[in-house]
């Protein structure tokens, strides 16, 4: 364990805290990802990437700092942002999940042509996997593709495509072999968003908003090209992608952020006159959560060293998201419950949601329902963890593959 | 002797289904449930029909003189189909307080009246329930003022009757000058968030209390028991709505309640909520007949029903996968009818707590 | 709901009441079951079966009281003598599962000829199900009998014979028809423990206590019409008895009790001069507890409500092991807890283990495990309950069959 | 910067682990429990080549001069095997003291014995660490009185160390007038419980601390945290064997970690577990390396591992069914440890509320 600054750091600390310092004003507010970032969160974005507090070890060639990976480094970056309130970037699929995926699978053609304008927030991708018959059975995936005169033709329909509707790209799964078997026969495709035959409809989730859409495909049309890998490696390259997005999803940052939130309202609650901190019942819930928040982060702190120094992080990496998506549901719970009857007051649709703490919990609350179900319901990690993490055999019969290990 | 529900009470139920499923399709709930007032004036006719309005109130003042398991059975039924009905508080608790703390004037002008459904009667309390949110009144003669919120059933009420924190009881016309009501969008559409602020304005106190605080304790409870006993309804619902998806959807080629995953999830759920009911009957029956357990087993029925219902609410909704967390199947409304119920009138904690003290567990 | 107490049953509670001045200091201890009942137990049996405190549903001519079954008068019976603190009578497992099962599927002969002297006392009956290569898979059992003029001759090996270095009978399932098939090929055979060629050994648990045996059996005679039901349908019949080895395990009346028993420990334990019922981390938890060992009381008498009207209790009665063993399992290890580091000393092999406080409950937190694994683990209840409760597939290779419907 | 163990760490803990496997059969562990005083003397011998036994012990006292964090890979292998070896109190604790709160001379003299593994000192607290059962010491001069229960190590211990109630700590000879010790059976055969009474017994007062209490804290937070890392190792042992026995057991024709029912457990299981380590490492690195979260993650790190450490013992005992209820497998050495761990130096619910204290969330 080396935990200690050394002069680099401390010298790495002192410039970032003199740029958020002098630049700090120029932040948008953090949170997002749900809208297309605005002029003031392209123009940040642009000013972090220049200073290499975003991006940081993307090779310079794709438009990234091209620094080696410093864990400590990125640990430090996070701390000053997050201390003095600033936005640490956008946060987006293409972001997390899609710019990942092709810096380990994609072609260097790619790379340069997709990873800067993603990292740039100037394009935004939305990920086109579940279908109505195939949430947790991907592999199950209908919508097809022929090859016609140097194109892909899709036709088909997904779910979940979340910011499909200010999407520019779609990473796609869909099935083109169609003689070789459920997992074998599927492709990657990236798709423009603005192909005609696209139809996204808005899908209203239980908090009452629109956070998702319905992507029906009929007759695109995508150059032969525009796949990451070959035809029928598909499944593998979903698997990337969604390994990142278990990451993504159980993001441990996002624990200790939102651990911080819950104890100021449990600070400003009160019941009959006591704040909510002080009456015993709820604060030893508050603090059982505590202890499994510090495992989580430095468990991810452990996996970001591992991950620096090339070692196999195994099972570790394969809890992430079913144990973060199941401490922010405590989390929010809590919340819920310390407001009381005075958390029931619910406006979902209005702009100026940050003030309302009620609706703001409970629509975390519901949304962490909706994480848990997504990227893999609990039972799909539960099985992942088990087969590929434990090596536990399979159920006889299912006859899905579950991708490469990791 | 028998632990169970009278054929009667079978029968009551069984109507009120059958009123329920008629009158309340996802159609009409949604489009009751975008107003969010938790009234439904097709919905509430039946009830009045039904009898079900005048349950609790004594026959000689037009009711049908039920006890309270009897509005136990109902209040499960309400809360199987989310039904958008004044019914804890206009129904059992303002009744209950005019019975217990009302003149035997009072109780004539009144119980008819709501036995009739023409007055519909909201219930808040100016704290002593374990209920956040600000409330503070001051009662000047016949005049009241203040600010209350966390109403219960304030959103077609023609009344509201107020518990001042000395458990005094006070009957204000909803219409009269000096009340203003603010409804607030609710979590759960079919049920509003009321605040009511008062400026001097005129207030009947139900002053044939002998001691008012027992009297608010045990309106608290009944309002307690018919909570739980709706959570206890939604939360079955939910259940078998649950148990009817895995048994058809197909995944990995396998219909999914054959995934020991799902079916011990299953096997779990059911473990926790089919005791449920059996507490729920016995914590509505002992309000009546069993005194020296009665607040025991308000304040714990609360309590496990809003546990047991958070769970099956958070786990039915992750069983039926992408499509429990979207609007599509309606099922948020059940959720947050739960959410709902485990806030009002105390939540788990609270409620806990309070049974302890009554157990002579807690020194204050 | 008609739990008030009319004319007939204030007659019994005040008849009761009698009895329980009048005899109550013949009472042994209570609890018990892991000894063969003595001089003083045998007599106070004598004395319930006599007053129809005990046996009181059961036929005269088998040695009962021979009442129709009347839940509100158990009850009375129940809450006087728990009350006053005598013996309820002795608890075993010939008493709880065999007698029920022989009166359910045994022939008029058997029960003439078993059923009185178990439930006096006189016969202590053994159980020979798991074996140990077959604990969740019951039907698996290799365990043998060939028949040999007019005899059973019986071999194989069993365990978790609770009681059988005392007992005088052991309830067996087997295998005899070689051709009919894993669950088709059992039977069912009351063997008497003295034959030749029966050996016990004892078996020590977790707890340091030897609470169980292993049986061999060699070549073992028992007659031909020491059978319970038919050859070929000991799976039919063992599965009535593991109905009634379920509801033993979940019975809500040891729940109640035992709450009983963990606040009268908080009351008298105290951290940092604090009684720990006043500590709200601690209270909280003890209150849970109570909001679920209410909702089981009051589902089991809804539950002997059903049986005396003859009605379906389907999956309600199945899920008692399940919900009553976790209970128990919560319940003493809240007392464990509260016991702090006073409650390390363990002493499991001394008599007066009545007064050692910390060890009766660390031994009762360990046997609590041993009972959610015992008669059917967790997963195998949580089978059953989905399969048989809710009707939900089986897995699709599994071959087990889970016996009649309830 | 490295968030993991170092190559010399690794390396600690495979020899470590070599001379457990290689000293600590089954049935050597049988025996050692049959005595009951948690203490082997050929392991010990091990331990004391191995330069463990002076881990803490600086290096001019002739120790290692290692950090907590040390001792923590140390704790999680002796945990992993359940080894009845005085490590907390006597390895940890106890030089922790000494270099926290004794004179120079005081270090001199004790240290290097210490180190030398000649001198094992059990570890004592009268009040303030959250533990239950009787305490209660007076020192007069250098005379020490009164009763100690609960003390650490105390099986072969050659002196003991009892902290009063004001954070002062007194060394007393085990051997002395006036001492009298008293061993009981332990639940956990491999670790004793025992009380001292001690009747003027002459006593040596640490005396260089600054502030005795800060002192005291930081000797029990050293304590959890070793008890924290013993908790992860038995937990990781007793997952390891569930999980190899869950590949090798057939039932229904199947290997029972093909049923998700099982499979799911220990997915469960591992998210709960992995994470632990994580904590534990940076709870032993911050009280050397951080003090500012010093105490909040001590507090955390016992009362997480108590918690999880639970779960594990119980789910896995379940997993080999009725064979990890016998003795047989002497799985219960694992689950008694994580029994005794858990309720040692403040159970969780204390140790939470003490974090809460620490981050002023408790008003006294």
């Amino acid at each position: 364990m080396d935990l200690a600054y050394g002069p680099k750091y401390r010298a790495l600390q002192e410039e970032v805290r003199g740029f958020v310092r002098s630049h700090g004003h120029l932040s948008p507010r953090t949170g997002g990802g749900r809208k297309r970032p605005d002029k003031r969160a392209l123009a940040w974005q642009h000013l972090l990437l220049q200073h290499g507090y975003f991006a940081r070890n993307i090779p310079k060639e794709y438009g990234g700092f091209g620094l080696p990976l410093d864990v400590m480094e990125l640990a430090i970056i996070a701390d000053e942002f997050s201390s003095a309130g600033v936005s640490p970037g956008i946060m987006n699929q293409g972001i997390s999940m899609l710019v990942p995926t092709l810096l380990e699978v994609g072609s260097k053609e790619q790379c340069a042509k997709w990873v800067g304008p993603t990292i740039r927030g100037e394009v935004i991708w939305c990920q086109g996997y579940s279908e109505p018959g195939s949430g947790s059975d991907l592999a199950a995936a209908k919508t097809h593709a022929r090859v016609e005169d140097g194109h892909f033709i899709i036709n088909g329909q997904k779910i979940w495509t979340s910011s499909a509707h200010f999407a520019d790209m779609m990473f796609l799964l869909c099935r083109t072999e169609t003689e070789k078997g459920k997992h074998g026969g599927l492709s990657y495709l990236l798709v423009p968003m603005s192909a005609p035959g696209i139809d996204v409809r808005p899908l209203v989730t239980m908090t009452g908003r629109a956070e998702f859409n319905e992507t029906f495909l009929t007759d695109v049309r995508v150059p032969i090209d525009q796949i990451v890998m070959r035809r029928g490696d598909g499944w593998h390259v979903a698997n990337v992608t969604l390994k990142y997005e278990r990451l993504l999803l159980g993001d441990p940052n996002k624990l200790t952020y939102r651990l911080a939130r819950v104890i100021e309202l449990m600070k400003k609650t009160s019941l009959e006159g006591v704040p909510t901190i002080q009456i015993p019942e709820y604060r030893d819930r508050l603090l059982r959560i505590q202890g499994e928040v510090l495992a989580s982060k430095f468990h991810g702190l452990r996996l970001l060293s591992e991950q620096a120094k090339g070692e196999e992080s195994g099972v570790r990496r394969l809890i992430v998201k079913l144990n973060g998506t199941m401490i922010a549901y405590r989390l929010s719970s809590l919340a819920v419950d310390v407001l009381g009857a005075a958390g029931l007051p619910y406006e979902p649709k209005g702009e100026a949601l940050e003030d309302d703490e009620a609706t703001t919990w409970q629509i975390d609350n519901m949304y962490d329902i909706g994480l848990i179900i997504g990227g893999g319901s609990s039972n799909i990690q539960r099985n992942i963890i088990g087969e590929r993490g434990l090596g536990l055999p399979r159920e006889p019969t299912a006859d899905i593959k579950l991708g490469p290990k990791e | 002797m028998e632990f169970g529900l009278s054929n009667e009470q079978w029968m009551l139920e069984n109507s009120l289904r059958g009123l329920l499923e008629e009158k309340l399709s996802l159609e009409r709930l949604r489009k009751v449930a975008e107003i969010g007032s938790g009234f439904d004036a097709t919905l509430w006719e039946g009830l009045v029909a039904q009898g079900i309005v005048g349950l609790l109130v004594p026959e000689r003042f037009g009711g049908s003189g039920l006890a309270l398991l009897d509005a136990a059975v109902v209040a499960e039924s309400l809360g199987y189909h989310v039904a958008p009905a004044p019914f804890p508080a206009s129904v059992v608790m303002a009744p209950l307080a005019l019975m217990s703390a009302g003149s035997e004037a009072q109780q004539a002008k009144w119980l008819p009246k709501i036995a009739s459904g023409e007055v519909r009667i909201s219930v808040a309390f100016a704290g002593g329930v374990g209920q956040t949110g600000e409330a503070s009144v001051q009662l000047d003669g016949d005049q009241i003022s203040g600010l209350l919120t966390g109403a219960l059933d304030a959103g077609a009420a023609s009344h509201v009757l107020v518990f001042l924190p000395d458990g005094r009881a006070a009957l204000v016309d909803a219409h009269e000058m000096g009340v203003a009501i603010e409804m607030r969008g609710s979590l759960d559409r079919t049920r509003p968030v009321s605040s009511y602020e008062l400026n001097d304005a005129r207030a009947i106190i139900l002053d044939a209390a002998n001691d008012a605080r027992v009297v608010a304790a045990r309106v608290a409870d009944a309002g307690r028991v018919v909570l739980a006993a709706d959570t206890l309804g939604a939360a079955q619902s939910m259940f078998d709505r649950a148990l009817a998806y895995s048994k058809e959807r197909v995944q990995f080629n396998r219909v999914i309640g054959s995934f020991q995953g799902v079916k011990h999830t299953l096997a779990d759920l059911v473990t926790m909520l089919e005791p449920c009911r059996a507490l729920v009957w016995y914590a509505a029956h002992a309000q009546d007949a069993v005194p020296e357990e009665a607040r025991i087993l308000a304040l714990q029925a609360k309590a496990h029903l809003g546990e047991v219902g958070r769970e099956i609410a958070r786990l039915t909704t992750e069983m039926h996968g992408g499509m429990g967390f979207t609007d599509l199947l309606g099922l948020h409304y059940w959720f947050k009818r739960v959410a709902f119920n485990r806030q009002m009138l105390g939540a788990p904690e609270h409620c806990r707590q309070e049974a302890a003290a009554v157990q002579g567990w807690l020194t204050v």
